[in-house]
Protein backbone atom coordinates (compact mmCIF):
# COMPACT_ATOMS: atom_id res chain seq x y z
CA UNK A 1 0.00 0.00 0.00
CA UNK A 2 0.85 3.43 -1.11
CA UNK A 3 1.51 6.01 1.64
CA UNK A 4 -0.21 9.61 1.26
CA UNK A 5 -0.54 12.41 2.08
CA UNK A 6 -4.27 13.70 2.52
CA UNK A 7 -4.93 17.74 2.94
CA UNK A 8 -8.01 18.56 5.54
CA UNK A 9 -9.97 21.28 6.05
CA UNK A 10 -11.53 23.12 8.65
CA UNK A 11 -14.67 25.45 8.02
CA UNK A 12 -16.87 27.63 10.32
CA UNK A 13 -17.65 26.16 13.86
CA UNK A 14 -15.36 23.08 13.25
CA UNK A 15 -12.28 25.69 12.85
CA UNK A 16 -13.02 26.90 16.27
CA UNK A 17 -13.55 23.62 17.59
CA UNK A 18 -10.31 22.06 16.31
CA UNK A 19 -8.24 25.02 16.44
CA UNK A 20 -7.16 24.74 12.99
CA UNK A 21 -7.98 25.62 9.68
CA UNK A 22 -6.37 22.87 8.00
CA UNK A 23 -3.99 19.15 8.98
CA UNK A 24 -1.69 17.41 7.10
CA UNK A 25 -2.32 13.60 7.75
CA UNK A 26 -0.15 10.87 6.37
CA UNK A 27 -2.41 7.24 5.52
CA UNK A 28 -0.88 4.22 4.18
CA UNK A 29 -4.83 3.18 3.95
CA UNK A 30 -6.60 5.56 1.73
CA UNK A 31 -10.02 4.77 2.08
CA UNK A 32 -12.17 8.07 3.74
CA UNK A 33 -14.08 6.25 6.39
CA UNK A 34 -10.29 5.23 7.67
CA UNK A 35 -9.13 8.82 7.04
CA UNK A 36 -11.33 10.11 9.62
CA UNK A 37 -10.64 7.21 12.22
CA UNK A 38 -7.35 8.61 12.24
CA UNK A 39 -7.90 11.82 12.78
CA UNK A 40 -9.99 11.14 15.96
CA UNK A 41 -7.85 8.62 17.14
CA UNK A 42 -4.79 11.58 17.13
CA UNK A 43 -7.87 14.18 18.47
CA UNK A 44 -10.18 11.92 20.37
CA UNK A 45 -11.65 16.05 21.50
CA UNK A 46 -12.84 16.82 18.09
CA UNK A 47 -15.02 13.03 18.00
CA UNK A 48 -18.20 14.29 18.39
CA UNK A 49 -18.01 17.77 16.68
CA UNK A 50 -16.32 15.63 13.60
CA UNK A 51 -19.15 13.22 13.27
CA UNK A 52 -22.30 14.91 14.23
CA UNK A 53 -24.92 14.43 11.88
CA UNK A 54 -25.15 17.30 10.38
CA UNK A 55 -21.59 17.53 8.87
CA UNK A 56 -21.01 16.83 5.04
CA UNK A 57 -17.80 15.47 3.81
CA UNK A 58 -16.40 16.87 0.76
CA UNK A 59 -13.22 15.77 -1.29
CA UNK A 60 -11.98 17.71 -3.92
CA UNK A 61 -14.85 20.30 -3.35
CA UNK A 62 -17.30 18.00 -4.21
CA UNK A 63 -19.75 16.92 -1.45
CA UNK A 64 -19.16 12.97 -1.10
CA UNK A 65 -21.58 10.40 0.55
CA UNK A 66 -20.39 7.07 -0.20
CA UNK A 67 -16.49 5.90 1.60
CA UNK A 68 -14.57 6.35 -1.32
CA UNK A 69 -10.63 6.00 -2.27
CA UNK A 70 -8.92 8.92 -0.93
CA UNK A 71 -5.47 9.93 -2.90
CA UNK A 72 -2.07 11.53 -2.46
CA UNK A 73 -3.10 15.22 -2.70
CA UNK A 74 -6.92 14.97 -2.08
CA UNK A 75 -8.36 17.77 -0.62
CA UNK A 76 -10.88 16.25 2.18
CA UNK A 77 -12.91 19.10 3.83
CA UNK A 78 -15.29 18.70 6.67
CA UNK A 79 -18.69 21.18 6.35
CA UNK A 80 -20.85 22.35 9.45
CA UNK A 81 -24.57 23.24 7.89
CA UNK A 82 -24.19 26.05 4.93
CA UNK A 83 -26.43 29.18 5.97
CA UNK A 84 -25.86 31.25 3.25
CA UNK A 85 -27.86 34.37 1.82
CA UNK B 1 -9.83 24.33 -12.73
CA UNK B 2 -11.00 27.09 -15.50
CA UNK B 3 -8.47 29.73 -16.00
CA UNK B 4 -8.73 32.80 -17.32
CA UNK B 5 -8.83 31.86 -21.20
CA UNK B 6 -9.32 28.75 -20.87
CA UNK B 7 -13.06 27.02 -21.36
CA UNK B 8 -13.43 22.93 -20.96
CA UNK B 9 -15.06 22.39 -24.27
CA UNK B 10 -17.26 19.87 -22.51
CA UNK B 11 -19.00 22.61 -21.17
CA UNK B 12 -21.31 24.99 -23.08
CA UNK B 13 -20.11 28.38 -22.95
CA UNK B 14 -22.22 30.58 -21.83
CA UNK B 15 -20.45 34.00 -20.54
CA UNK B 16 -23.77 35.77 -19.42
CA UNK B 17 -24.11 33.39 -16.00
CA UNK B 18 -21.83 35.39 -13.13
CA UNK B 19 -20.74 34.35 -10.01
CA UNK B 20 -18.61 36.52 -7.54
CA UNK B 21 -17.87 35.92 -3.83
CA UNK B 22 -16.28 39.33 -2.52
CA UNK B 23 -15.57 40.60 0.62
CA UNK B 24 -16.25 44.21 -1.22
CA UNK B 25 -20.04 45.97 -1.62
CA UNK B 26 -21.55 45.63 -4.93
CA UNK B 27 -23.36 48.25 -6.76
CA UNK B 28 -26.95 47.37 -7.99
CA UNK B 29 -27.43 49.61 -10.47
CA UNK B 30 -23.52 48.99 -12.40
CA UNK B 31 -25.25 45.14 -12.52
CA UNK B 32 -28.48 45.39 -13.78
CA UNK B 33 -26.73 47.89 -16.50
CA UNK B 34 -24.09 45.06 -17.25
CA UNK B 35 -27.24 42.84 -17.62
CA UNK B 36 -28.92 45.35 -19.64
CA UNK B 37 -25.66 45.64 -22.11
CA UNK B 38 -26.32 41.70 -22.89
CA UNK B 39 -29.09 41.88 -25.22
CA UNK B 40 -31.90 44.49 -26.42
CA UNK B 41 -34.30 41.88 -26.04
CA UNK B 42 -34.15 41.38 -22.03
CA UNK B 43 -37.84 42.80 -21.52
CA UNK B 44 -37.29 42.78 -17.84
CA UNK B 45 -34.77 42.17 -14.85
CA UNK B 46 -35.78 40.11 -11.53
CA UNK B 47 -33.39 40.80 -8.69
CA UNK B 48 -33.14 39.61 -5.19
CA UNK B 49 -31.25 41.58 -2.96
CA UNK B 50 -30.62 40.68 0.60
CA UNK B 51 -29.47 42.53 3.39
CA UNK B 52 -28.53 41.73 6.89
CA UNK B 53 -31.53 42.33 9.78
CA UNK B 54 -30.55 43.35 13.34
CA UNK B 55 -32.45 40.34 14.69
CA UNK B 56 -32.58 36.70 14.40
CA UNK B 57 -34.83 34.09 16.64
CA UNK B 58 -35.55 37.21 18.88
CA UNK B 59 -31.57 38.07 19.49
CA UNK B 60 -30.27 41.78 18.83
CA UNK B 61 -27.32 41.18 16.21
CA UNK B 62 -24.83 43.27 16.09
CA UNK B 63 -22.55 42.04 13.40
CA UNK B 64 -22.56 38.90 11.07
CA UNK B 65 -19.26 37.15 9.98
CA UNK B 66 -19.52 35.28 6.43
CA UNK B 67 -17.78 32.32 5.62
CA UNK B 68 -16.83 30.39 2.16
CA UNK B 69 -15.02 27.81 1.19
CA UNK B 70 -13.05 29.36 -2.23
CA UNK B 71 -13.97 27.68 -5.20
CA UNK B 72 -16.59 25.15 -4.35
CA UNK B 73 -18.82 27.97 -3.52
CA UNK B 74 -18.35 29.39 -7.02
CA UNK B 75 -19.10 26.65 -8.29
CA UNK B 76 -21.98 25.14 -7.22
CA UNK B 77 -23.28 28.70 -7.32
CA UNK B 78 -22.85 28.75 -10.84
CA UNK B 79 -24.05 25.24 -11.00
CA UNK B 80 -27.49 26.30 -9.92
CA UNK B 81 -26.98 29.07 -12.66
CA UNK B 82 -26.71 26.42 -15.03
CA UNK B 83 -29.93 24.40 -13.86
CA UNK B 84 -32.07 27.99 -13.76
CA UNK B 85 -30.32 28.27 -17.49
CA UNK B 86 -31.60 24.98 -18.51
CA UNK B 87 -35.63 25.05 -17.31
CA UNK B 88 -36.33 29.15 -18.27
CA UNK B 89 -35.62 31.54 -20.73
CA UNK B 90 -32.68 33.24 -19.19
CA UNK B 91 -30.29 35.04 -21.14
CA UNK B 92 -27.93 36.56 -18.44
CA UNK B 93 -27.43 35.75 -14.92
CA UNK B 94 -25.34 37.72 -11.52
CA UNK B 95 -24.91 36.10 -8.15
CA UNK B 96 -22.65 38.13 -6.08
CA UNK B 97 -22.57 36.78 -2.14
CA UNK B 98 -20.40 38.88 0.25
CA UNK B 99 -18.03 37.67 2.71
CA UNK B 100 -15.65 38.64 5.57
CA UNK B 101 -17.40 41.55 8.82
CA UNK B 102 -21.37 42.64 7.90
CA UNK B 103 -23.46 44.83 9.48
CA UNK B 104 -27.07 45.08 9.83
CA UNK B 105 -28.63 46.83 7.10
CA UNK B 106 -25.31 46.21 4.53
CA UNK B 107 -25.61 44.23 1.22
CA UNK B 108 -25.43 40.68 1.23
CA UNK B 109 -26.01 38.73 -1.34
CA UNK B 110 -27.44 39.95 -5.30
CA UNK B 111 -29.16 37.58 -7.63
CA UNK B 112 -30.44 39.42 -10.81
CA UNK B 113 -31.56 37.12 -13.56
CA UNK B 114 -32.57 38.81 -16.89
CA UNK B 115 -34.99 37.27 -19.27
CA UNK B 116 -37.71 37.88 -22.75
CA UNK B 117 -40.48 37.62 -20.45
CA UNK B 118 -40.76 38.53 -17.21
CA UNK B 119 -42.25 34.98 -15.48
CA UNK B 120 -39.20 33.62 -16.45
CA UNK B 121 -37.30 35.95 -14.48
CA UNK B 122 -39.06 35.39 -11.30
CA UNK B 123 -39.58 32.07 -10.97
CA UNK B 124 -35.70 31.54 -11.83
CA UNK B 125 -34.18 34.09 -9.61
CA UNK B 126 -36.71 32.35 -6.67
CA UNK B 127 -35.12 28.81 -7.92
CA UNK B 128 -31.82 30.44 -7.41
CA UNK B 129 -31.76 31.90 -4.17
CA UNK B 130 -34.04 28.81 -2.58
CA UNK B 131 -31.25 26.66 -3.80
CA UNK B 132 -28.22 29.20 -2.74
CA UNK B 133 -29.40 28.99 0.75
CA UNK B 134 -29.10 25.25 1.15
CA UNK B 135 -26.79 24.31 -1.37
CA UNK B 136 -23.74 26.60 -1.41
CA UNK B 137 -20.65 26.30 1.41
CA UNK B 138 -21.25 29.74 3.01
CA UNK B 139 -21.48 29.96 6.89
CA UNK B 140 -22.59 32.59 9.33
CA UNK B 141 -21.41 33.54 12.88
CA UNK B 142 -23.77 36.41 14.56
CA UNK B 143 -22.89 38.68 17.07
CA UNK B 144 -25.59 39.11 19.44
CA UNK B 145 -25.79 40.66 23.39
CA UNK B 146 -25.09 37.13 24.46
CA UNK B 147 -21.42 36.38 22.40
CA UNK B 148 -20.81 34.43 18.98
CA UNK B 149 -22.98 31.92 17.37
CA UNK B 150 -22.27 29.73 14.00
CA UNK B 151 -26.26 29.73 12.56
CA UNK B 152 -27.69 26.50 11.14
CA UNK B 153 -29.45 25.97 8.14
CA UNK B 154 -32.87 26.73 8.87
CA UNK B 155 -36.09 24.22 8.19
CA UNK B 156 -38.00 26.59 6.41
CA UNK B 157 -34.87 27.26 3.73
CA UNK B 158 -34.82 23.45 3.00
CA UNK B 159 -38.28 22.73 3.16
CA UNK B 160 -38.98 25.73 -0.17
CA UNK B 161 -36.10 23.76 -1.52
CA UNK B 162 -38.59 20.61 -0.69
CA UNK B 163 -41.00 22.19 -2.18
CA UNK B 164 -39.10 23.41 -5.47
CA UNK B 165 -38.03 19.50 -5.90
CA UNK B 166 -41.43 18.36 -5.86
CA UNK B 167 -42.73 20.71 -8.37
CA UNK B 168 -39.97 20.26 -10.65
CA UNK B 169 -40.29 16.74 -10.90
CA UNK B 170 -44.34 17.26 -11.39
CA UNK B 171 -43.16 19.38 -14.40
CA UNK B 172 -40.74 17.19 -16.20
CA UNK C 1 -58.29 64.61 -3.05
CA UNK C 2 -54.78 64.51 -1.63
CA UNK C 3 -52.05 67.45 -1.07
CA UNK C 4 -49.34 67.07 0.52
CA UNK C 5 -49.35 67.42 4.08
CA UNK C 6 -53.12 65.98 4.58
CA UNK C 7 -54.35 62.90 5.14
CA UNK C 8 -58.04 61.02 4.96
CA UNK C 9 -58.12 59.90 8.33
CA UNK C 10 -60.55 56.79 7.24
CA UNK C 11 -57.36 55.58 5.02
CA UNK C 12 -54.56 53.57 6.94
CA UNK C 13 -51.56 55.82 7.02
CA UNK C 14 -48.09 53.76 5.15
CA UNK C 15 -45.67 55.91 4.57
CA UNK C 16 -43.28 52.93 2.87
CA UNK C 17 -45.90 52.63 -0.51
CA UNK C 18 -44.30 55.08 -2.94
CA UNK C 19 -45.36 55.48 -6.53
CA UNK C 20 -43.72 58.09 -8.95
CA UNK C 21 -44.41 58.30 -12.53
CA UNK C 22 -41.79 60.44 -14.11
CA UNK C 23 -40.27 61.67 -17.09
CA UNK C 24 -36.62 61.26 -16.40
CA UNK C 25 -34.43 57.83 -15.43
CA UNK C 26 -34.01 56.67 -12.44
CA UNK C 27 -31.60 54.63 -10.46
CA UNK C 28 -32.13 51.43 -9.13
CA UNK C 29 -29.45 51.70 -5.97
CA UNK C 30 -30.49 54.87 -4.70
CA UNK C 31 -34.26 53.35 -4.82
CA UNK C 32 -33.57 50.44 -3.07
CA UNK C 33 -31.25 52.34 -0.15
CA UNK C 34 -34.14 54.19 -0.01
CA UNK C 35 -35.95 50.89 1.09
CA UNK C 36 -33.51 49.33 3.00
CA UNK C 37 -33.08 52.48 5.40
CA UNK C 38 -36.76 52.05 6.41
CA UNK C 39 -36.25 49.22 8.77
CA UNK C 40 -33.18 46.94 10.03
CA UNK C 41 -35.93 43.99 9.84
CA UNK C 42 -35.73 43.92 5.87
CA UNK C 43 -34.49 40.24 5.23
CA UNK C 44 -34.57 41.32 1.30
CA UNK C 45 -36.15 43.14 -1.73
CA UNK C 46 -37.21 42.04 -4.72
CA UNK C 47 -37.13 44.25 -7.62
CA UNK C 48 -38.21 43.75 -11.41
CA UNK C 49 -37.18 45.99 -13.55
CA UNK C 50 -38.61 46.27 -17.09
CA UNK C 51 -36.40 47.31 -20.34
CA UNK C 52 -37.45 48.63 -23.79
CA UNK C 53 -37.04 45.97 -26.18
CA UNK C 54 -36.16 46.26 -29.12
CA UNK C 55 -38.24 43.93 -30.79
CA UNK C 56 -41.88 43.35 -30.63
CA UNK C 57 -44.34 41.04 -32.81
CA UNK C 58 -41.09 40.26 -35.09
CA UNK C 59 -41.11 44.38 -35.44
CA UNK C 60 -38.08 46.14 -34.80
CA UNK C 61 -38.58 49.12 -32.15
CA UNK C 62 -36.89 51.81 -32.73
CA UNK C 63 -38.82 54.11 -30.08
CA UNK C 64 -41.43 53.70 -27.64
CA UNK C 65 -43.44 56.69 -26.43
CA UNK C 66 -45.14 56.55 -22.87
CA UNK C 67 -48.77 58.06 -21.80
CA UNK C 68 -50.40 58.19 -18.85
CA UNK C 69 -53.68 59.96 -17.06
CA UNK C 70 -51.95 61.90 -14.69
CA UNK C 71 -53.35 61.29 -10.86
CA UNK C 72 -55.63 58.71 -12.24
CA UNK C 73 -52.60 56.16 -13.14
CA UNK C 74 -51.07 56.82 -9.78
CA UNK C 75 -53.68 56.26 -7.80
CA UNK C 76 -54.52 52.93 -9.98
CA UNK C 77 -50.67 51.74 -8.94
CA UNK C 78 -51.36 52.67 -5.28
CA UNK C 79 -54.69 50.69 -4.74
CA UNK C 80 -52.33 47.82 -6.57
CA UNK C 81 -49.75 48.50 -3.74
CA UNK C 82 -52.25 48.61 -1.02
CA UNK C 83 -53.37 45.17 -1.87
CA UNK C 84 -50.57 43.48 -1.96
CA UNK C 85 -49.21 45.62 1.15
CA UNK C 86 -53.06 43.93 2.90
CA UNK C 87 -52.17 40.38 1.64
CA UNK C 88 -48.36 39.91 1.80
CA UNK C 89 -45.67 40.51 4.37
CA UNK C 90 -44.63 44.03 3.06
CA UNK C 91 -42.68 46.49 5.27
CA UNK C 92 -42.25 48.83 1.90
CA UNK C 93 -42.53 49.26 -1.97
CA UNK C 94 -41.62 52.02 -4.34
CA UNK C 95 -43.08 51.40 -7.86
CA UNK C 96 -41.64 54.26 -10.59
CA UNK C 97 -42.88 54.30 -14.15
CA UNK C 98 -41.88 56.35 -17.02
CA UNK C 99 -43.48 58.07 -19.61
CA UNK C 100 -42.33 60.08 -22.66
CA UNK C 101 -40.05 59.39 -25.37
CA UNK C 102 -38.25 56.03 -24.60
CA UNK C 103 -35.83 54.05 -26.65
CA UNK C 104 -34.51 50.22 -26.55
CA UNK C 105 -32.33 49.31 -23.33
CA UNK C 106 -33.90 52.18 -21.77
CA UNK C 107 -35.54 51.78 -18.09
CA UNK C 108 -38.69 51.75 -18.38
CA UNK C 109 -40.52 50.34 -15.41
CA UNK C 110 -39.27 49.51 -11.21
CA UNK C 111 -41.54 47.77 -8.84
CA UNK C 112 -39.05 47.29 -5.57
CA UNK C 113 -40.97 45.57 -2.22
CA UNK C 114 -38.93 44.73 0.57
CA UNK C 115 -40.18 42.34 3.37
CA UNK C 116 -39.13 40.61 6.11
CA UNK C 117 -39.28 37.21 4.22
CA UNK C 118 -38.18 36.27 0.34
CA UNK C 119 -40.71 34.35 -0.32
CA UNK C 120 -43.25 37.34 0.71
CA UNK C 121 -41.13 39.94 -1.15
CA UNK C 122 -41.10 37.57 -4.72
CA UNK C 123 -44.69 37.45 -4.48
CA UNK C 124 -46.04 41.01 -3.84
CA UNK C 125 -43.37 42.21 -6.53
CA UNK C 126 -44.84 39.38 -9.26
CA UNK C 127 -48.24 40.52 -8.57
CA UNK C 128 -47.52 44.46 -8.78
CA UNK C 129 -45.98 44.18 -12.00
CA UNK C 130 -48.77 42.06 -13.58
CA UNK C 131 -51.83 44.24 -11.78
CA UNK C 132 -49.81 46.93 -13.14
CA UNK C 133 -49.40 45.54 -16.94
CA UNK C 134 -53.39 45.66 -17.17
CA UNK C 135 -54.55 47.92 -15.15
CA UNK C 136 -52.98 50.76 -14.75
CA UNK C 137 -53.97 53.86 -17.22
CA UNK C 138 -50.42 53.81 -19.57
CA UNK C 139 -50.85 53.66 -23.21
CA UNK C 140 -47.36 52.76 -25.32
CA UNK C 141 -47.22 53.85 -28.76
CA UNK C 142 -43.96 51.93 -30.78
CA UNK C 143 -42.06 53.45 -33.50
CA UNK C 144 -41.38 50.90 -36.06
CA UNK C 145 -39.87 51.12 -39.70
CA UNK C 146 -43.66 50.34 -40.96
CA UNK C 147 -44.21 53.31 -38.40
CA UNK C 148 -45.98 54.04 -35.48
CA UNK C 149 -48.83 51.81 -34.07
CA UNK C 150 -50.24 51.83 -30.39
CA UNK C 151 -50.12 48.89 -28.48
CA UNK C 152 -52.97 46.69 -26.78
CA UNK C 153 -53.12 45.01 -23.96
CA UNK C 154 -51.43 41.53 -24.06
CA UNK C 155 -53.85 38.52 -23.82
CA UNK C 156 -51.37 37.11 -21.67
CA UNK C 157 -50.97 39.73 -19.27
CA UNK C 158 -54.83 39.33 -18.81
CA UNK C 159 -54.10 35.72 -18.60
CA UNK C 160 -51.80 36.37 -15.84
CA UNK C 161 -54.28 38.31 -13.92
CA UNK C 162 -56.83 35.99 -14.25
CA UNK C 163 -54.68 33.33 -12.64
CA UNK C 164 -53.92 35.29 -10.34
CA UNK C 165 -57.50 36.23 -8.83
CA UNK C 166 -58.43 32.46 -9.25
CA UNK C 167 -54.97 31.16 -7.18
CA UNK C 168 -56.40 34.34 -4.57
CA UNK C 169 -60.15 33.65 -4.30
CA UNK C 170 -59.14 29.96 -3.50
CA UNK C 171 -56.70 30.86 -0.46
CA UNK C 172 -59.46 33.16 0.76
CA UNK D 1 -83.00 69.49 -15.90
CA UNK D 2 -80.13 71.67 -15.36
CA UNK D 3 -77.70 72.55 -17.77
CA UNK D 4 -73.57 71.04 -16.94
CA UNK D 5 -70.71 72.05 -18.67
CA UNK D 6 -68.85 68.53 -18.69
CA UNK D 7 -65.06 68.03 -19.57
CA UNK D 8 -64.37 65.08 -21.87
CA UNK D 9 -60.51 63.39 -22.29
CA UNK D 10 -59.05 61.71 -24.94
CA UNK D 11 -56.00 59.29 -24.12
CA UNK D 12 -53.48 57.81 -26.74
CA UNK D 13 -55.30 56.52 -30.03
CA UNK D 14 -58.16 58.47 -29.23
CA UNK D 15 -56.37 61.89 -28.81
CA UNK D 16 -55.57 60.68 -32.46
CA UNK D 17 -58.49 59.77 -33.83
CA UNK D 18 -60.29 63.09 -32.39
CA UNK D 19 -57.45 65.67 -33.26
CA UNK D 20 -57.85 66.77 -29.34
CA UNK D 21 -57.02 66.01 -25.88
CA UNK D 22 -60.32 67.81 -24.40
CA UNK D 23 -63.85 68.63 -25.22
CA UNK D 24 -66.06 70.62 -23.39
CA UNK D 25 -69.89 69.45 -23.76
CA UNK D 26 -72.95 71.59 -22.37
CA UNK D 27 -75.76 68.71 -21.56
CA UNK D 28 -78.98 69.14 -20.30
CA UNK D 29 -79.43 65.63 -19.98
CA UNK D 30 -76.62 64.34 -17.42
CA UNK D 31 -76.44 60.71 -17.99
CA UNK D 32 -73.19 59.39 -19.40
CA UNK D 33 -74.80 57.47 -22.59
CA UNK D 34 -76.44 60.90 -23.12
CA UNK D 35 -73.16 62.09 -23.21
CA UNK D 36 -72.19 59.61 -25.31
CA UNK D 37 -74.54 60.42 -28.15
CA UNK D 38 -74.00 64.06 -27.99
CA UNK D 39 -70.22 63.76 -28.26
CA UNK D 40 -70.94 61.19 -31.88
CA UNK D 41 -74.00 63.31 -33.07
CA UNK D 42 -71.52 66.40 -33.12
CA UNK D 43 -68.85 64.39 -34.48
CA UNK D 44 -70.06 60.97 -36.68
CA UNK D 45 -66.34 60.23 -37.66
CA UNK D 46 -65.55 59.33 -34.13
CA UNK D 47 -68.27 56.86 -33.88
CA UNK D 48 -66.60 53.54 -34.34
CA UNK D 49 -63.44 54.60 -32.17
CA UNK D 50 -65.06 55.68 -29.45
CA UNK D 51 -67.77 52.57 -28.77
CA UNK D 52 -65.31 50.27 -29.70
CA UNK D 53 -65.73 47.26 -27.44
CA UNK D 54 -62.19 47.23 -25.90
CA UNK D 55 -62.49 51.54 -24.93
CA UNK D 56 -63.40 51.94 -21.48
CA UNK D 57 -64.92 55.03 -20.10
CA UNK D 58 -63.78 56.56 -16.89
CA UNK D 59 -65.79 59.60 -14.63
CA UNK D 60 -63.43 61.08 -12.10
CA UNK D 61 -60.38 59.24 -12.59
CA UNK D 62 -62.78 56.14 -11.95
CA UNK D 63 -63.48 53.64 -14.08
CA UNK D 64 -67.58 53.42 -14.67
CA UNK D 65 -69.58 50.16 -15.72
CA UNK D 66 -72.76 52.22 -15.07
CA UNK D 67 -74.78 54.84 -16.83
CA UNK D 68 -74.55 56.80 -14.07
CA UNK D 69 -75.55 60.52 -13.49
CA UNK D 70 -72.77 63.25 -15.00
CA UNK D 71 -72.49 66.55 -12.77
CA UNK D 72 -71.53 69.59 -13.61
CA UNK D 73 -67.59 69.98 -13.97
CA UNK D 74 -67.13 66.09 -14.18
CA UNK D 75 -64.54 64.59 -15.82
CA UNK D 76 -65.40 62.14 -18.42
CA UNK D 77 -62.17 60.02 -20.24
CA UNK D 78 -62.18 58.05 -22.79
CA UNK D 79 -59.30 54.95 -22.51
CA UNK D 80 -58.14 52.39 -24.89
CA UNK D 81 -57.10 49.41 -23.81
CA UNK D 82 -54.07 49.70 -21.20
CA UNK D 83 -50.06 48.81 -21.91
CA UNK D 84 -47.94 49.84 -19.40
CA UNK D 85 -45.02 48.07 -17.43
Amino acid sequence: MDTAMINVLFFASLKETTGQDSLSVMLSDVKLSKLIEKIISDHPTWSEALTAPNIVVSVNKEIVLDDILISQGDEVAFLPPVTGG
Amino acid sequence: MNHPGTEDPSEPVNHHLAVRVQESDFDVSDELAALRALSPGIGGIVTFLGVVRDLNDDSDVSGLFLEHYPDMTEKQIMAILQEAHQRWNVIGATVIHRVGQLTPLDQIVLVAVASEHRGDAFTACEFVIDYLKTRATFWKRETTPEGERWLVTRDTDVAVVNAWQKKLSKDT
